[in-house]
Order: structure tokens, then C-alpha cells, then sequence
């Protein structure tokens, strides 16, 4: 994996921000109009980890992903009609209206699926990195995890058996600074989470998590790290939550202030000014952008809505391949 | 004692409010308690009341368990908040292997005085990994007192009586069911562990239940009285130890059963109540005891499906008729 | 095909060893198996005939099934080994709300072809961490096919199907019965998933069972022969999905029946398969369907109080005659 | 605690290792006759630790030890006769007959108990240590575990618990060189087990761990360091298992030679020789302790033996405070 971007691939990234920004945004407004039951947790401030990391994955590479993983699904490829119709309960949804915005999986794409279980992609990643290696490709696996499940025992189980077994797998930490209500300096021994790794025998590295550059740089080099047979490593990007932990929230735990302080620091505004500096991006071209993005998640949204409700005996299959 | 209506999470907050006045050694442990009173706000105004007796965790479940237990095995009474019911999962050695079983495995030298509260249950389409309803599991697990609360007034008497018990008790409450509303006395109210309740009286069937399949048991008998029949609405409240005494003198009386529950069919604490019943009660029996439970798949996402999947009213009453050949 | 005698170890051995061969993308994965091939010495052989693929792992019981259900995930084929049934509780996420549910969840987009294989049981003084039998709980957690038997032919047998199936399954072997001997057919010997067998037939009464329990029912069958009670034994084998049909085709006949096993009673399969009896065949049924069960204690150490807890032909032979009157 | 010791103290300290190894001795001679049922672990070769880090314990301290946990339990004080009766499963065992080997406790010592799971002690001690915390006392509660353990998920919870909370912990790691057959070296990631506290912000130790005054010593530093409020300590004490994991273990992950090795740094030979050499310990003193311990260990044998068995309606009791 080459550092060096090219114009083309730079403009790529950035539409995928927006296209996360502007699908969360949308989810938002589903949420907040009735029409997606349940709960929905929002990644809108943390779109370079997701872009950053994803950009350096191949389509047969694998990633798992937590309840707050649309961003990385996006990222990743996946198909914005059927998420939208997952979201809002349809048929025609990546999982046929039988899971949500908590539990969107693509294996078409390497998307082993998000989880309702804080922490539950720590050990499933260990079997797509051991499987990796028994079959001999040279694919990578990636585990997006927040602040929050680096507490969690699976961390520890998988990042000690990613180390034994040199497995070709990159953890990604998205340190948000808060676990639902509670902070991360609260609840997280060490200030930063890629001290860890210390404990595990390979690379620990924070970064700046709402740089999408230094995202990309990092995941890079781990993925190359992997690629090459060299094991694992842990990788944190310092990020911030900027929505409620989940869309109505009531968010006593913060300050608005501290809210506005991050938004300040908004990773789409940092790397369009970063593109603009480069002149690889223009105020005509970010307006295409956002019309182009707008368009698709219309059309998503017309897909979904358009779409079939699942029949309620639809809910007796999908059990069993033999039942 | 006076009686007023309040919430389920006004009746946690009343029973947890005198009790942790009451006694020095309660605290409460789990994640996310100190912001918002809990993440269903259901024990709200408590981290004011009682400074640094709700404790705030990270996400390390078995260790929040093992906070609990171990401080239930040094002199402290604690209550442990699971989150959600479908995390035992990831604390089920601390409460299987380790909480259930220290004080028989250690010949009885300690008491184990510890609250394991788990809201758990499904109709809020938040899914497979967010709705289940795991009673069964501990009742299968030698070792625990298993409580299952419908009505706020036993919300607050089981919870006081919990909390006030020697022994480990799990305490499962449904969170569709928070803001349900009922009346509860004032102050001292305790419902014993281990005592059933008959909530409605009746002579054509006895329907036996609890948790949430209290409501539709109650929605469906009332139903089936316009039809002539008088079902028999037992509340179980408590799994574990079980009030067969109650059941036994019901269905003496009606010679037919169902029961009720919002678990899964296969394995459910609906088979244990049968399998009594058809053992201990064979010669009173005139129909075969009927189970009422979800269908044996995950909770499913879309509001249709998972509205299927769950048991609902008429499934009690259709089962009902079955029983009373009507 | 010729049959040898030869031991429920041998059995999984052969099995796996051909199976293996067969297959490069089966693999056996967990603590402790390559310098004893298991700690109960069950995969003698195997990590000398296929190296590599016996994979030993540190004590990380969540990361050894999330191993087995990542590879199955993407390819491959693993046998997950739990080192002892009773620390399931250490994977209990992975296990239920992983493994069980992915396919469901995910809507079908993928298989997921993972056996966990459990050894369960007690009678060897192990106490009451080494010695649980806990397969009720998986029957209560839609998306796992559960696995019990009893005979080295059908451990052989149900093996393999277990590791060609598609779909994840548990697969509990009692410890005690490694060593236990029988006729074992040679090379392609396959016993479908969901298929009971009437191993003893009989017209006095049906003995359902399954695993330990196998054992002390055809003793107390043996015995009971010479009472003049012809007790027909079911080895149920597969406890979900449960081979209903040949239950009902048994109680039709005798009218009445017993379920044995190993497991506490409150909430064990017992429940399950004396309430779908009581359900499906109330008509048909002429005494109570009793069940023998461990009693609800963790297993005690000391060989007489273990002894006490576990049930033996003596009480199978006692429920016998209870249901047949005699 | 001061590290210096009375002439008293150390021959007490040598005597307690004497017990202990005596004791896993005569353990072994009664599960070779076939009076223990079911299997022990015995921990001979680790006297060191079990006899170090308890010395510097006062009555009310606690500690949660494992299946290995004969030497723990008698360095905190339990009683021989109810030792022995246990292991043979007789009424008047600790546990009545109930627990056995794996399961010894003795809440009158702080002993919350051995385990049957490996790991299974991290949660309860940090159940130990924040009670200790909200009542306000000076205890301290120490976690016994083997190098195998801290490779559970629980391992990483309790030690981040301990730490945000500094908890009056103190985490003694056994490394012994093996979990069952599994080398320590394949199992885990680093070399020093001790190395991962770096990951919870807490000091952590490595030790000889035949050497009883080095383990006494840094015990003693962490114990007094708890004791002040200033939180959990990880003490790695490198020893090894001279036994195998269980009795009847077939040993075939090492050799001979490997365990020959290790007899020669003995630590009861090598704390003898430090007492002789100032001249604390005498021949004559130490053919009396031997004799002594054995005394007390043929007396706890003979009321074992003679101990009646429960009933078996026994078994149902126990269960409840309030059944
Ligand atoms: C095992 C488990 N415990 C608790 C929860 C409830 N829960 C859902 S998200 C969350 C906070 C997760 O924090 P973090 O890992 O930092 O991710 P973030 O939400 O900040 O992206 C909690 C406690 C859960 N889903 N699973
Ligand atoms: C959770 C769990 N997994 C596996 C086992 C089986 N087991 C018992 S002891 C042991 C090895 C423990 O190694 P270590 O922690 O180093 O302690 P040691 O035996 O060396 O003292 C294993 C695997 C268990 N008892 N509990
Ligand atoms: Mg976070
Ligand atoms: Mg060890």
C-alpha cells in the first residue's frame, strides 16, 4: 500500500465521508420521523476512521464491526438501498428485515457483520485470521471496536491470540471518549488504548482519528504488516461522538460546549481544506459531490421505502441450512 | 398502607429508595447508572440520594458480576444491573459456576447475599441480541432464586424481599413494561419469595404465568369471560423456588392448564410447569396442559416479524378454548 | 460394513479421522490437544496424522469458539473442543448470541458449518465445576441442533453427520463413557442429525433417554424384563431438532412413559420432551410421564453425596413401575 | 512491612514451606493409594510464592487462589485436618465433603476459596477489593492465578477494574512454565507476564520465584501499597511445576531433563542454605521442623481417616440460607 494518493482516490475518500455523513444524517431524520424502529447509533464525527481504514482494504479482505457500524459498512462497499430497507424493516434489507442497524453483514463484501454485543467482534476476527492463514491467502482482517469494549475480556483473549499466532488482523479502536453515558478516562486505565498492545508483543499506535490521512497512513502500514505475515496490530484512532450515544439520547454527561469544541474539529471539513490546499478539490466539485450523494441516498430511500414488508412467517426461515 | 399508582421503574426506585436507607451494606454496580439513573432511567434519583452507592462500570461484565459477588462474600449487599438480560451471556460463569454454587461447593461456611437485576424481554424491535428472555437457563441452575415480577406492587415487594434475602436471587423485569402503571402501597411492602399470586379467580382453566405473559393472560381472560369462561390468572412472580402449593390447588379445581410465557417454546419454564403438572396432577387433568411462548427462532428486527414471533393474547385464548373443548 | 467393538474414544477418533481426510477444510481447535491428543487422550492419533490441524490454544475459551466461528464463517469446516461441557459459561456469548444466531440475524447470507463439541457428565468425583450436564440450555437457544448420544456407534455415526452439516451444533459426550466398548461399523458410517432410535423394543412402557442415561435405562430395562415389563428404550441422540414422530409411535403403542437423564430436573429436556407428550399425546397417555433426573444440587465431591445426586437404574426402575402400576 | 525478617519469622517462613511440601507430598501418596477421588493438582516447587506473598498477610486480608491451591491455603493459615478431610471427602472436610480438592475455602482466613475454572478468581477478588474500598477498611485481597489464567478475558477486566477504582489488589501470577501440556511460551505473547500491567497503569513486577525472600520482599512492597490507597500491584513469580498438571499426568510436552533442571533450584533447599549460611537454621533445627510437620500431618490423617462420611442425604443441604 503506496502513501501517496492519487487525485483521483483523494476525491474517492472524500465522497465516502460524505456519503456516511450525509447516510447517518439521513438515519437521523428516519429515526427522528418514526420510521425505523428499535435504536439507531450514529457515527457522524467519526467518518475518517471509518474511510481511513476501509480505503486500504481489498474487496476480499474482512471486517466486523459494531452496533454503531454503518460508517464502516459504507466504507467498506456496502449497498445503501439495502441498508436503508434494513433500517426501516423491509424484505428487501441486507438481512431481510430480521436485523437492523445493529446487525447489517454483507459476506459478499468481507462485512462479517455488525454486533449487538459490545466486544463480540474480538473472537469472531480470530477465527477470519486463523482461517486466513489455514487457507494460505493473503487477505487481512479488521476489527472496528470503540473505547468502550477495549475493557471487555475478548479484547484481551484476541489480542493475545492474534500475537501467538502472528494472525493477519488489524484492530482498530475507535476511541470516541465516551461508552454510552460514561467517559472514557472514567472507565479506560490508560489514556491511550494503544498502550495495550504492550501487553501482546506487537505495534500499538494512536492516531489522530479525525485525520483521514493519518488514518490511512497508519491502517496502511498495519495492513501491509499483515499482508506480509508479520501479525497483528492494534491501531486507535482518537475520535469524538458527536450525536447522542444513541438518537435520543438526553446526553446529561457532557456539554453542549464540549460538542461545538469537536465539531470544530470535523474530519470532512479538515480534508476538503486539506484537498482545497492541494487544489484537488473545488467548491463546484465538493457541490457535485453532495448533489451525486444526495441523489443516491434518494434513490436508497425510495428503494427502501418502495420495498416490500417481510410476511410474518418470513420470520420461521432463515434458521437452518438442513432444518 | 396507602396506595397510589406508580410505574415498574417508579416501584425499583421506591423498593431501592428504603432499602438502601434501611441498610449501609446495598449498592448498586453495573454500567451507565450515574448519568441517567440507569439507561431506563429506572433508577432514577437514586445517584443523588445516595452518593457513591451506585457505582458506575466499564463494559466488563463478568467483572461486574464478580464486583457483586465478591462483595456479597465480604459483608456487603449488592445489586447488580445486567444492562440488558441477553449479557448474562458474557457473566455466565460468574453466575453459574461462582455465584449459584459457592455456598454449597463450600459446605455451606458463607451467605451470598447478591441481587443479579436483569431487564430482558422483546416488542421494542431492538433485535437478536437485545430482547431475549433467558429465565429458564436458571432454573436449570442449581444454586439461584429466580424472580420474574409483572405488576408494580410486585415490583417493589419482590425487590425489597430480594434484596433482603440471603441468597443469590436473579431478578428479571421486562423493559417494555417500565412505564406500566398499578396501584402500590406505601412504604413496608414486601412479597415474599417463592409465593404465587392468584390475580384472577375462575373455575373454567387455570393459566399460569408471569412477566410479561401476565398482561396478555389478563387481556385474554378477560376476552374469554365474555365467552363463559372463567379463566384462573396465577401469577408465578417467583420460578424458583416454585409455589406449586398455588398451582396444584387450582388445578384441582379447574382440571386444566396453560401456561404462559414470552420465551421461547423449547426448553422454556413453560416445560418444567407442564412436565409438574403432568406428573403430580395427572388424575386431575381432563385436557392436555398447553404451552403458550414464542416461536424457537431469534427475536427478529421488523416489527411484523418479531410481532409474530412473540405469543400475544389470542394465542391464550385460542390455547384456552383448546383445553375447555370450546 | 464390518463392525469391530471398539471404544466411544476410538469412535470420535475414527470418525474425525476420516472425515478429515476427506475434507481439508475441517480442523480441530482448543486447549491441550496435541501433546495427549486431549486431555482425555480422545484424539489419540490425530495430530500425528494430520499436523497442523489440531490447533492448541491458550485458555481463552470466548476466542476458541469465536476461532471455530470465524473460520466457519469464512470457509471452513472446525470442531471446536470445550475441554469440559462446564465451561461453556466462559463462551456463553459466542456460543448463544454469536453461533446461534448469525445465520438468523444476518437473514440467511451465510452458513455456518461449526460442531462444539462438549464432554459433560459426572460420576468421577470431579466436583461441581467438572462435572455439569447442561444440554438444556442449548435446547432453549434457537439456531444450535443439539447433539447427545450414548453408544460408540452412534458417536461415530452422529459425528460425522454433525461435521457435514451445515448448521452449527453442540455435541455433548459424556466423560465417563470414553472408554465404553460397542459394535461400531467401519468406514462410512453416518447417523442422520434428528433421528431417535428404539434400541430396546417393548410394550409396557417407553423409556425416552439419551447419553449416561441410555445406559442405566437398559439396565432397568434388563431388570424390568424380569418383573414381566417390557420397557421399549428410545435413545433420543439428537435433542433438537427432536425426532417427535418415533416418541409418538412408541407411546401410542405403551400408553405411557419415563425420560431419563443425567441433568438436574428443574428445566432439564425432561421437561421438554414430558410437556410435548402432555401436549401431543394427552389422549393416548395412560399414567403420568415421570422423569429421572440428577436432584437440583451442583455436584458434590465426595463419592457417596455424588452418588445421592446422579439417578440410577434403581430409580429408573421405580418410575417404571409407577407408571405401569405394578 | 518492613522486609527485614526476625530470626523467628524465618524459621516460621521455612517451616511453612515444609508444610506445604509435605503436604502436596503425602496429597500425592494418597491419591497414588487411591484414597483421594477425583484429581488434584499439587504445587510442589512453588512453595516460595504461596509462602512468601502470605507471609506478609494479616489475618483479614483475603485471597482467591485456584485448583493449585493446597500451598495458599496453608500459608493463610488453614487447618491441616480439615485439609486432608476434604481431599478424602469426609464430613468433617472444610467443605464437608462437598468441595474437594479444586474447592477448598475457609471464610474465617479470608480464604474465599479455590476454583474450578481457571480465571475464575479475577472477578471475585475485584469483588473482595471494592467491598474493602466502600467499608472503609486497610484489608488487602490478593488473586492468586498461573500464567494459563492470564490469558482469560477476566484476567484483562478485573485488571482495569482494579486499576480505575485502585483497588487494594494485588495480583500474584504463578508462572510456572505451563498451562497443562501448553507451554507458557506458546500460550502467551510476552515473556513477562508482569509486562502487562503496562497496559492498566499499575506497577508490575517479575520475581524469582524460588527465591522466598524476593517474592516476600516484592509482596510485601505491593501489599503496603494497597494498604495505602494507592492501588493494585501485578507480581509475577517464575517458578515451575514440578509435578505434572494433575496426578497421573503422562507429561509428554517435556522432558526429564527439563524438570531435573528445576529440582536443582529447589526452594525450600535454596532458602535452607540461605538460613544456614546465616546461620539461622541448624541441621538439628531442621530434622525438628520436619519431624514436627510430620507429626502434624500424620495427625491430620488419622482424623481424617477417622472422620465420618456424610450421608448422602447431605447432599441436599447447603443449598439456601432461606431455602
Ligand atoms: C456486552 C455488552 N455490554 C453492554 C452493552 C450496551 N452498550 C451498547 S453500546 C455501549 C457503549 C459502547 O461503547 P464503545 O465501545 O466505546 O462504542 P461507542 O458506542 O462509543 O461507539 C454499551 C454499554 C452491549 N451492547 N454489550
Ligand atoms: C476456564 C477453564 N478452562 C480450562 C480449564 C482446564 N484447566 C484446568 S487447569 C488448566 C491449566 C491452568 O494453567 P495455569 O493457569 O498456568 O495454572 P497451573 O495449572 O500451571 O498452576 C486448564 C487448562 C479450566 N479449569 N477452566
Ligand atoms: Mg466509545
Ligand atoms: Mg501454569
Amino acid at each position: 500500500m503506496k502513501s501517496s494518493v492519487s487525485t483521483r482516490e483523494m476525491r474517492r475518500l472524500y465522497r465516502t465521508m460524505v456519503t456516511i455523513r450525509k447516510f447517518e444524517t439521513l438515519a437521523g431524520e428516519l429515526f427522528a420521523a418514526g420510521k425505523i424502529p428499535g435504536f439507531i447509533h450514529l457515527s457522524i464525527g467519526q467518518e475518517a476512521s471509518s474511510t481511513g481504514v476501509c480505503s486500504v482494504l481489498r474487496p476480499d479482505d474482512y471486517i466486523a464491526t459494531t452496533h454503531r457500524g454503518h460508517g464502516h459498512v459504507i466504507a467498506k462497499g456496502g449497498d445503501l438501498k439495502k441498508m436503508i430497507a434494513e433500517l426501516i424493516g423491509r424484505k428487501t434489507g441486507y438481512c431481510k428485515g430480521k436485523g437492523g442497524s445493529m446487525h447489517i453483514a454483507d459476506f459478499s463484501l468481507g462485512i462479517l457483520g455488525a454486533n449487538g454485543v459490545v466486544g463480540g467482534g474480538f473472537p469472531i476476527i480470530i477465527g477470519a485470521g486463523l482461517s486466513i492463514k489455514l487457507r494460505h491467502t493473503d487477505q487481512v482482517a479488521v476489527c472496528f471496536f470503540g473505547d468502550g469494549a477495549s475493557n471487555r475480556g475478548t479484547f484481551h483473549e484476541a489480542m493475545n491470540m492474534a500475537s501467538i499466532w502472528k494472525l493477519p488482523i488489524l484492530f482498530v479502536c475507535e476511541n470516541n471518549c465516551y461508552a454510552s453515558t460514561t467517559p472514557t478516562a472514567y472507565a479506560c486505565s490508560v489514556n491511550n488504548i494503544a498502550t495495550r498492545a504492550a501487553g501482546y508483543n506487537f505495534p500499538g499506535v494512536t492516531v489522530d482519528g479525525n485525520d483521514l490521512l493519518a488514518v490511512r497512513e497508519a491502517a496502511g502500514r498495519a495492513v501491509d504488516r499483515a499482508r506480509r505475515g508479520e501479525g497483528p496490530t492494534l491501531l486507535e484512532n482518537k475520535t469524538y461522538r458527536r450525536r447522542g450515544h444513541f438518537e435520543g439520547d438526553p446526553q446529561k454527561y457532557r456539554t453542549q460546549a464540549e460538542v461545538a469544541e469537536w465539531e470544530k474539529n470535523d474530519p470532512l471539513l479538515r480534508f476538503a481544506s486539506v484537498l482545497k490546499k492541494k487544489k484537488l478539490l473545488t467548491g463546484e466539485m465538493e457541490k457535485e459531490i453532495r448533489e451525486q450523494v444526495d441523489c443516491e441516498l434518494k434513490e436508497a430511500v425510495a428503494f427502501a421505502e418502495q420495498s416490500e414488508w417481510p410476511n410474518p412467517e418470513d420470520a420461521l426461515e432463515d434458521m437452518f441450512v438442513n432444518p | 398502607m396507602t396506595e397510589r399508582m406508580i410505574s415498574c421503574s417508579a416501584a425499583i426506585c421506591e423498593a431501592l429508595t428504603e432499602e438502601m436507607a434501611r441498610d449501609e451494606a446495598i449498592f448498586i454496580i453495573g454500567e451507565d447508572l450515574v448519568a441517567h439513573g440507569g439507561i431506563f432511567g429506572q433508577f432514577r434519583g437514586l445517584p443523588e440520594r445516595f452518593p457513591g452507592r451506585l457505582i458506575d462500570t466499564p463494559i466488563s461484565e463478568s467483572c461486574i458480576v464478580g464486583a457483586g459477588l465478591g462483595a456479597a462474600l465480604t459483608g456487603m449487599r449488592p445489586l447488580v444491573d445486567m444492562h440488558f438480560a441477553d449479557f448474562v451471556t458474557c457473566a455466565m460463569d460468574e453466575i453459574v459456576n461462582q455465584t449459584a454454587k459457592i455456598r454449597y461447593m463450600f459446605g455451606g461456611q458463607v451467605k451470598v447475599p447478591l441481587v443479579i437485576w436483569a431487564p430482558d424481554g422483546a416488542g421494542l424491535s431492538a433485535a437478536a441480541h437485545h430482547s431475549q428472555s433467558l429465565e429458564s437457563w436458571f432454573v436449570h441452575t442449581p444454586g439461584l432464586k429466580v424472580v420474574v415480577p409483572s405488576e408494580p406492587a410486585d415490583v417493589k415487594g419482590l425487590l425489597k424481599a430480594a434484596i433482603r434475602d440471603d441468597d443469590p436471587v436473579i431478578f428479571f423485569q421486562h423493559k417494555k413494561l417500565f412505564a406500566r402503571e398499578g396501584p402500590v402501597p406505601e412504604g413496608e411492602h414486601i412479597v415474599p419469595l417463592g409465593k404465587a399470586a392468584v390475580k384472577r379467580p375462575g373455575g373454567s382453566v387455570t393459566i399460569l404465568t408471569y412477566g410479561s405473559g401476565f398482561y396478555m393472560s389478563m387481556e385474554a381472560a378477560n376476552e374469554l369471560a365474555g365467552m363463559g369462561i372463567e379463566a384462573e390468572v396465577i401469577d408465578l412472580r417467583t420460578l424458583k423456588p416454585l409455589d406449586f402449593g398455588t398451582i396444584a390447588d387450582s388445578i384441582k379445581k379447574t382440571n386444566r392448564a396453560v401456561v404462559v410465557h414470552e420465551a421461547c417454546l423449547s426448553g422454556g419454564f413453560g416445560a418444567e410447569v407442564s412436565a409438574r403438572i403432568n406428573s403430580e396432577l395427572f388424575d386431575y387433568l381432563d385436557a392436555p396442559v398447553l404451552r403458550v411462548a414464542a416461536k424457537d427462532v431469534p427475536i427478529p428486527f421488523s416489527p411484523r416479524l418479531e410481532n409474530f414471533v412473540l405469543p400475544k393474547a389470542e394465542d391464550v385464548i385460542s390455547a384456552v378454548r383448546q383445553v375447555v373443548y370450546r
